[in-house]
């Protein structure tokens, strides 16, 4: 990958190209009606948002080759840390002054995000001894231990700090001043703006020392630690930044959708995060917003074609066709879209990204 | 010796108090459990109860544990399929019993349950052909996420097949929908446990036998172990690898069959019951039979007391730190004598 | 008020899908009409969430049978219902409202089958001011928690908790108890049951000693040991089959004698199938759907009940009927009722103002499970004295007039 | 009572650089290593010899941190290195090759390199992320300190090839590359000569010798005695993890212990001091 | 037993690493392949194996064919490889490992026999005997490659070929292999020996070819070639600055052709699946 940036060439114009059409809607066309109803504003700027939490998870699992089943865990913290600091930021004894200013969703936002991180971290000490498969095991039980704690209101149901199964509702949207930012084409500017600070972020670290450093850990930790690569401190950096992107990204979900309900958090949305990103392409950050949209465009596509193929299909078939797809693309491209396009591109096979078992 | 033991003493103070801390506190819970039981005025009796059921829970984890640590022992793999094996397994026997023939119940459920172990041993094989077998180079990750994939095309499948609906499945004692309770005085033993337990055992010891004894279980080990080398050993890795599914795809729909009487089956019943087969499975170190199981009923055994004695809507969270806890103090499973080692 | 249908008496509006069209001499023809029905088609509200469905598309074809709707002013529309599936998701229940409302251009929402996605499209339908009909039961979906605000666009023809618990409390005064216990199952609707047991008992002199959820997916009840040690004279059970049928049988197991009270989730065959013997004898209060059939001819929901079980169960070639059918139904039959008063040539925005103020003006509609009366302040518009106490007897559910309860 | 034999080699001034101190180690209830003590003095090239299964990689192990000693110390510079993390023990200036390659998969040759200057970089994840002035500095300097430890050990060509492509003899070299950029003052090398061929094992040999009379001192672990015999000053030879012998090579070849141990019969390899 | 092989052409991916090589090992001989680094020695054994397939050329055992066959039936011939770096099955111990080297035999009943062998490789390597229930993976380097060649004689091969089998062997166990590989064919036993070690592997056979990226470029007797002042200067030793490998950046730019691209796969072959039978 000789410039990494040129993605952004491309990818930039093509975001704000769409918001554009978006906010004016010449001749009443919107991006919808030009995609034939395949691809919708909603459907980009939940890809904006998985595509932050991919960056971070990318990071972790493709390059430190630290698996995480876990991740939707810290998107949802992110997510109800804002929420419940905003909904409920009265019956916690916020002034309003504060609570009602606009500042303080952001203020919020970008704490959550750190704190999320500095509690990544500290769970990442101890559990980043583990490796492989045990690794995956202990993020895929913090995982539902935190899914758990939402659902059942931390353990604290006369504060009723989470609300339960039905979770919050009425978070505030965002507003910069006066400025609100909705309708939802406002929303995807800030989506998008952030998720390319996520990629601008992903590719910086891994061209750096630390990236380096990282990807040594993913092939031998022995052969790094001989040389001085504090294992340990870096699998835990790693880890409280994934989690914080995942938390910030979590806490633009909920000003989005203004509901979060704990099941969005759970075992199936971190593992169909770690599916995403295996779409994608693990080992390349530009593998983020790809595997996000390829996940989200083949769920939509399937929901509003395949009645058309067959008739009467709904929900079921829906779920055979897309496990279908799923085998197939991982089949075809078990490298995941990045890397395949990118061998198509340059028309020659080069270096495989993925790390062969190392037997 | 002096400077010996002021290493011990270092020692003691990282690896020894981190380890001893993590085992303080599996004790200090395990404590908590009976005070917390004592509350409730609990006796012996009423433990006793809850081990009994749990144990009966933790036998049907242990049951798909087996099924996960056969496949990943041959091939690498962890398949999430596994739950869709287990959950074919009832949903197709209940079905053929459905149909009313033979008339004799007993021989009725028989056939079908043999009819769909078949069957679903044939998915299973099916699987590995199609859909792992193509990708046998790419990376243990990228084969798991297919397993995924086939998870959900087998239970949309399900679903399209069967509907939303619980099946049922008769006691294999009574062939009727009431399981008989024997009672030990205040104990009650569902009939149902011991042909759980039966067929839990039958199967470890097969297994353990058959893959600590025989040549073609060592073999079909060592495919999963170093794959060139298995090939220069003259061992056909590819078919032992559609074994391995074919077996594994066989064991799951028996332990969904065995579990029928005792829930009702459904077609999402794979999802549960494959996350905590898969969590008894690492329990014990993801390639010991022995572990497995042992990671299964401890898992369903502590689960069952702590749901007993506190607030049931903890009951997961509670596995799962236990489980946690299990892989602070023994990074590879409490079984994981056998796990894989790596040297300079 | 606009009282919704001409003509015959409102309680047969639609069914009869052998009904010869109406022949209105040829009326003029509008615009359709889309309707967005979103339901659990799979996922963990699937067993929900396809009986729903199935009434959708039995609508549906009953709808083209009869060449759509007139208009009050004789304006014929084709109506459309675009379904879809949540996957029992939020996010996506969200998504496909979003998608439902800007791209298909519904004019009403059936949409939600479980209380999460519908939580998850009331902002999305508020926001764009398009009515969205629920067929989910929590009342945070029509009620604003924090503030006891009726949600200006959301309703929802499906009974609450709070009500089965009302009619639960009479009847256990009625028999003379005074300590339950009450098991749940760990999912939002088992929660909501507990909770509305804990606001109406007590209100009855009824004291909840003993109260625990368990998972759906439970093979073993530990919280039996607990209600054996409480005293407690009956069991509520606050859950869906086959969980609920699961927690009977165990509760039946371990005191072979206690009376068994379950909420109307378990209203439903698959109940008497996954418990068996266990369930003889225990009693629920339902919606009258499941017992039409034994229902007084005077009642005035019996005829349409008979109508729409016929009418399913031919559609869909024998399935049993669930109460969820009923909750599809009454929430299509209430889009429709409220399709019906459009005049022709408005504007999108415009209809959907006009169908939210038909909703809230609806009056004695009559519905699966009773007869609603909707208001701005009440967008349910159902009395719990319309659930009847069915108490199951020889497999089969039979009314327990409230006389013979002892 | 430590026993470090200083035969031929003279008095020494300076304190030993590394001072393994009755070390034992055990795996369950086997001795891997059984008091052994040993003493590299700065600026020597000592070898390190036996049979197979010895305990010469488990004493590398041992003294990198990445095992930990059943009793004994261990000390470099004066200070004693047991129980830290192998991290910390190369941040102090000790690297390693390994018996049994240890490259990182799809990470380039040069790429290589530069993890070995890891420790002499400063900058964290912030600057990573942020791309701070001070990190692209770093960058720099390192990327030009990698190249020119490229071509010292000739694999400039192969630089932005994937290391595993690499045939046996070239990813030992690099080995031995990426531990020099960690600027060791002491180098472990475990077998570094194993499958190269003869006139590799040459170029290998001067490698060796230039590192010493650039200061760095090296503890070389070799099977194949004309290579250790031709480099070493002086030489420990353990035998079922005891030490038996430790001396000058040409007292160690005809030392009968290790002749009977070890050697073997075989016509002695022409030994050439340089 | 012979072996033939005929103008063979091995690629990885779209690199071809041999050029049409072709050599003959007669029945009861034993033939060294020496060659520098990269040359694709172990290549040739790989297809050999059948753990790759060729692109052209053929395998020939006794007169009869077997280009393309499977590694399973090559193996069941007889054809037996002691691979480079050993590849023992690491997590399973010592004994599991030796008696997976008797696993066609152990399936055809020869259980007796096998047991018999069993004690033939711990007596020449009483090292393993000790270790018998240790885990293989964690063996010192030398007792890894001592069992890596026990488990190539478990299985009774009929044609041996051995990967540098020397390789981190302690200097007696080194004169102990070639003691035991003369020995192995004074039974009859047919061997194919690749060798770093090439000194030592010229004296111990009969005859000897010379690799070079990929290709055959010297054959002859072993004698003659020991004595070839050329192959001394190149690969006994006697270094000489005109030679291929003499200098560090040389001996690269030497080997470059063969690999400038060729890590395009590098994983296939490393994990035994660069062969390609998915004919199914
Ligand atoms: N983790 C372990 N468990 C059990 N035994 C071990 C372990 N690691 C090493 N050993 C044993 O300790 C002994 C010393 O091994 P070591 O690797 O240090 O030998 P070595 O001198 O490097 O031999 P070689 O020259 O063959 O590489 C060996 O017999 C080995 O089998
Ligand atoms: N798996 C692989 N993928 C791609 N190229 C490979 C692979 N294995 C070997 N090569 C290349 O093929 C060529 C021949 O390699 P081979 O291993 O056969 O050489 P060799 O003669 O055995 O060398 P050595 O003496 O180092 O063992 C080399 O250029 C090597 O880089
Ligand atoms: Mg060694
Ligand atoms: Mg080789």
């Amino acid at each position: 990958m000789r410039s990494p940036w040129v993605g952004f060439v491309i990818g930039v114009p093509l975001i704000l190209a769409i918001g554009l059409l978006e906010a004016w809607r010449p001749f009443d066309l919107s991006l919808s009606t030009l995609t034939g109803g395949f691809l919708t504003l909603d459907t980009m700027i939940r890809a904006g948002l998985f595509t932050i939490v991919l960056v971070g998870l990318n990071l972790l699992m493709g390059y430190a080759g630290q698996i995480s089943l876990g991740q939707a865990a810290f998107y949802g913290m992110g997510a109800f840390f804002s929420a419940i600091l905003t909904v409920r930021a009265r019956a916690l004894g916020i002034p309003p002054g504060l609570a009602e200013g606009w500042a303080w969703p952001w203020l919020v936002m970008f704490s959550g995000a750190f704190l999320v991180g500095l509690l990544a971290y500290g769970i990442g000490r101890p559990i980043l001894r583990l490796r492989g498969h045990y690794l995956a095991m202990a993020t895929l039980g913090l995982g539902v231990v935190v899914y758990i704690l939402l659902r059942e209101n931390l353990g604290l149901p006369h504060l009723n700090l989470t609300g339960g199964f039905d979770g919050l509702q009425g978070i505030p949207r965002l507003r910069l001043g006066s400025l609100t930012l909705w309708p939802a084409w406002r929303y995807y500017f800030l989506v998008w703006l952030f998720a390319f600070g996520a990629i601008a972020l992903g590719l910086n670290v891994v061209r750096s020392r630390v990236g380096r450093a990282l990807r040594a850990i993913h092939g031998s930790e022995m052969a790094a630690e001989s040389v001085g690569v504090e294992v340990p401190h870096y699998k835990a950096r790693i880890f409280a930044l994934s989690a914080g992107m995942a938390a910030l990204a979590g806490s633009l979900y909920a000003h989005f959708q203004t509901t979060v309900i704990p099941a969005t958090f759970g075992f199936g949305p971190s593992l169909e995060l770690v599916v995403m990103s295996a779409v994608g392409g693990m080992a390349s950050i530009w593998g983020a917003p790809f595997g996000a949209l390829t996940v989200l465009l083949v769920q939509e596509v399937l929901r509003t074609q395949l009645r058309r193929l067959i008739p009467g299909a709904q929900g079921e078939l829906e779920l055979i066709a897309f496990g279908a797809i799923l085998v197939l693309i991982m089949l075809f491209m078990p490298e995941g879209l990045t890397v395949w396009g990118l061998r198509r591109l340059r028309g020659r096979r080069m270096a495989r990204g993925t790390i062969p078992a190392s037997r | 010796m002096v400077r010996g033991w002021r290493w011990g003493e270092r020692a003691w103070t990282k690896e020894g108090a981190w380890r001893g801390g993590v085992a303080l506190a599996a004790l200090g819970t395990l404590a908590l459990l009976v005070l917390l039981g004592r509350r409730h005025g609990f006796g012996a009796p009423e433990y006793l109860q809850f081990l009994l059921d749990g144990l009966r829970g933790g036998s049907i984890y242990a049951l798909v544990a087996l099924g996960f640590v056969l496949v990943y022992r041959v091939t690498g793999v962890i398949n999430f399929a596994q739950g869709a094996f287990v959950m074919l397994g009832p949903m197709l026997t209940a079905s053929f019993y459905e149909r009313g023939w033979p008339p004799t119940p007993g021989l009725r459920l028989a056939l079908a349950a043999l009819l769909s172990i078949g069957i679903v041993a044939g998915i299973g094989v099916a699987v590995e052909r199609w859909a792992l077998y193509p990708a046998r180079r790419a990376s243990p990750l990228t084969r798991i996420i297919i397993t995924v994939g086939v998870y959900l095309i087998l239970e949309g499948a399900a679903l399209l097949l069967w509907g939303p609906y619980a099946k049922v499945i008769p006691s294999f004692t009574t062939l009727s929908l009431a399981d008989p309770t024997l009672r030990f005085g205040a104990l009650r033993i569902k009939a149902q446990s011991l042909w759980i337990w039966g067929a839990l055992g039958v199967s470890l010891l097969a297994l353990a036998l058959f893959f600590g004894r025989t040549t073609l279980g060592k073999a079909m080990r060592a495919c999963a172990v170093n794959r060139l080398a298995a090939q220069l050993m003259g061992i056909r890795v590819d078919a032992m690898s559609t074994l391995a599914f074919g077996l594994a795809a066989a064991l799951g729909a028996m332990a969904g069959i065995v579990l029928g009487p005792a829930t009702r089956p459904t077609y999402e019943m794979g999802l549960e019951l494959g996350l905590k087969g898969f969590v008894a499975a690492i329990m014990g170190g993801l390639v010991s039979f022995p572990g497995a199981v042992l990671g299964g009923l401890l898992l369903g055994a502590l689960e069952n007391l702590w749901a007993g004695v506190t607030v049931a809507g903890f009951k997961d969270l509670f596995a799962f730190i236990i489980l946690i806890l299990v892989l602070l103090i023994h990074p590879q499973g409490f079984a994981g004598s056998e796990a894989e080692v790596e040297r300079t | 008020a606009p009282t919704p249908t001409p003509a015959p008496p409102a309680a047969t509006p639609t069914v009869a899908p052998a009904a010869p069209p109406t022949p209105t001499p040829a009326p003029k023809v509008g615009s359709p009409y889309k309707i967005g029905f979103i339901a659990s088609i799979t996922g963990p509200g699937a067993s929900l969430g396809i009986p729903e469905r199935n009434v959708a598309q039995m609508v549906q074809e009953q709808l083209k049978a009869q060449g759509g709707i007139v208009g009050p002013d004789g304006v014929r529309h084709e109506v459309q219902i675009l379904i879809f599936d949540d996957e029992s998701k939020n996010d996506t229940a969200a998504s496909v409202a979003r998608r439902l409302i800007e791209q298909e251009g519904v004019v009403v929402l059936v949409a939600g089958t479980l209380s999460g996605p519908s939580l998850a499209m009331v902002p999305i339908a508020t926001e764009a001011k398009v009515p969205m009909i629920s067929m989910a039961s929590a009342r945070a979906i029509i009620e604003d928690p924090e503030t006891k605000k009726m949600r200006e666009w959301i309703f929802k023809p499906v009974p609450e908790n709070l009500h089965s618990a009302q009619m639960q409390a009479d009847y256990l005064k009625a028999v003379g108890i005074t300590k339950v216990c009450h098991l749940y199952e760990n999912t939002a609707y088992g929660q909501d049951t507990f909770a509305s047991a804990q606001a109406v008992f007590p209100q009855a002199g009824i004291e909840i000693v003993y109260g625990d959820a368990f998972e759906r997916t439970a093979t073993e009840f530990p919280q039996v040991e607990k209600v054996k040690a409480s005293g407690c004279q009956a069991v509520v059970i606050g859950s869906i089959p086959p969980a609920s049928a699961l927690v009977n049988v165990a509760v039946r197991d371990a005191l072979p004698e206690i009376r068994i009270v379950h909420g109307h989730g378990s209203c439903s065959p698959d109940l008497v199938k996954n418990a068996g013997a266990a369930a003889e004898g225990t009693v629920m209060p339902c919606g009258k759907i499941l017992v039409a059939d034994q229902l007084p001819d005077t009642d005035p929901v019996k005829q349409l009940n008979l109508d729409f079980v016929k009418a399913y169960q031919d559609f869909t070639k024998g399935e049993p009927i669930s109460t969820f059918a009923g909750h599809a139904y009454d929430a299509l039959q209430w889009a429709i009722a409220a399709l019906k008063t459009l005049p022709d040539g408005l504007s999108l925005a415009e209809q959907r103002a006009k169908v939210r103020e038909a909703l809230e003006g609806l009056r004695n509609l009559p519905g699966t499970h009773g007869i609603f009366n909707l208001s701005p302040d009440d967008h349910l518009g159902f009395n719990y004295t319309d659930f009847v106490m069915v108490v199951v007897k020889d497999g089969k559910f039979q009314i327990l007039p409230r006389d013979q309860w002892k | 009572m430590v026993r470090v034999s200083s035969n031929g080699t003279g008095e020494r001034e300076a304190r030993p650089l590394l001072e393994v101190i009755r070390v034992s180690k055990a795996f369950g209830g086997l001795m891997a290593l059984m008091e052994v003590s040993l003493r590299v003095w700065p600026g020597q090239i000592k070898g390190l010899i036996g049979p197979n299964g010895a305990g010469k990689t488990t004493l590398f192990n041992l003294i990198t941190g990445t095992l930990r000693p059943t009793s004994g110390d261990i000390r470099f510079q004066g200070r004693s290195i047991v129980g830290l993390p192998p991290y910390r023990i190369a941040a102090l200036g000790i690297a390693r090759t390994f018996q049994n390659v240890q490259l990182f998969p799809g990470m380039t040759v040069l790429e290589h390199v530069l993890v070995g200057g890891h420790r002499h970089g400063h900058s964290g994840m912030l600057e990573a992320i942020l791309r701070a002035p001070r990190m692209r500095r770093e960058e720099e300097a390192a990327r030009a300190r990698a190249w020119e430890i490229l071509e010292r050990v000739g694999l400039t060509e192969w630089a932005d090839h994937p290391a595993e492509g690499l045939p046996l003899g070239l990813q030992r070299i690099l080995e031995i590359a990426r531990a020099l950029a960690a600027t060791p003052q002491l180098l472990l090398l475990d077998e570094p000569g194993a499958g190269l061929n003869p006139s590799e094992k040459a170029r290998l040999a001067e490698l060796i010798r230039q590192l010493h009379q650039e200061g760095i001192t090296i503890l070389l672990v070799e099977h194949d005695m004309s290579l250790v015999m031709g480099l070493a000053e002086e030489i420990a030879v353990l035998d079922y993890g005891r030490l038996i012998a430790e001396g000058p090579p040409e007292v160690i070849q005809r030392d009968p212990r290790v002749i009977a141990a070890y050697l073997g019969e075989e016509e002695l390899p022409h030994v050439a001091r340089g | 037993m012979s072996l033939e092989v005929e103008g063979l052409e091995v690629a990885y991916g779209a690199v071809k690493v041999l050029h049409g090589v072709s050599l003959r090992v007669e029945p009861g001989e034993i033939v060294a392949v020496i060659g520098a680094n990269g040359a694709g020695k172990t290549t040739l054994l790989r297809a050999i194996s059948g753990l790759l397939r060729p692109s052209a050329g053929r395998i020939r055992l006794d007169g009869q064919e077997i280009t393309g066959w499977p590694p399973e039936r090559i193996v069941a011939l007889g054809v037996i490889q002691i691979p480079e770096r050993r590849q023992l099955f690491a997590s399973m111990s010592v004994e599991d490992n030796l008696r997976l080297g008797a696993y066609l035999r152990l399936r055809r009943g020869e259980r007796k026999a096998v047991e018999a062998d069993l004690e033939r490789v711990y007596a020449l390597f009483p090292r393993l005997k000790e270790r018998r229930r240790q885990t293989a993976g964690t063996l010192s380097g030398g007792e890894q490659q001592m069992l890596a060649i026990g488990r190539g004689l478990m299985a009774c091969p009929r044609i041996l070929l051995l990967d540098e089998p020397s390789l981190g062997l302690a200097p007696l166990l080194v004169q102990e292999l070639f003691r035991i590989i003369a020995d192995l064919r004074r039974q009859g036993l047919t061997l194919l020996l690749v060798e770093q070690n090439a000194r030592q592997a010229l004296r111990a056979a009969d005859r000897a070819y010379v690799m070079e990226i990929g290709r055959i470029v010297r054959e002859g007797p072993a004698a003659a070639l020991l004595e070839d002042p050329a192959i001394q200067a190149a690969y006994l030793g006697g270094a000489s600055p005109t030679l291929p490998g003499s200098h560090p950046s040389e001996v690269a730019a030497y080997a470059r052709p063969a690999r400038a691209a060729a890590s395009g796969d590098a994983s296939v072959g490393e994990h035994g699946d660069g062969r390609d039978h998915a004919s199914r």
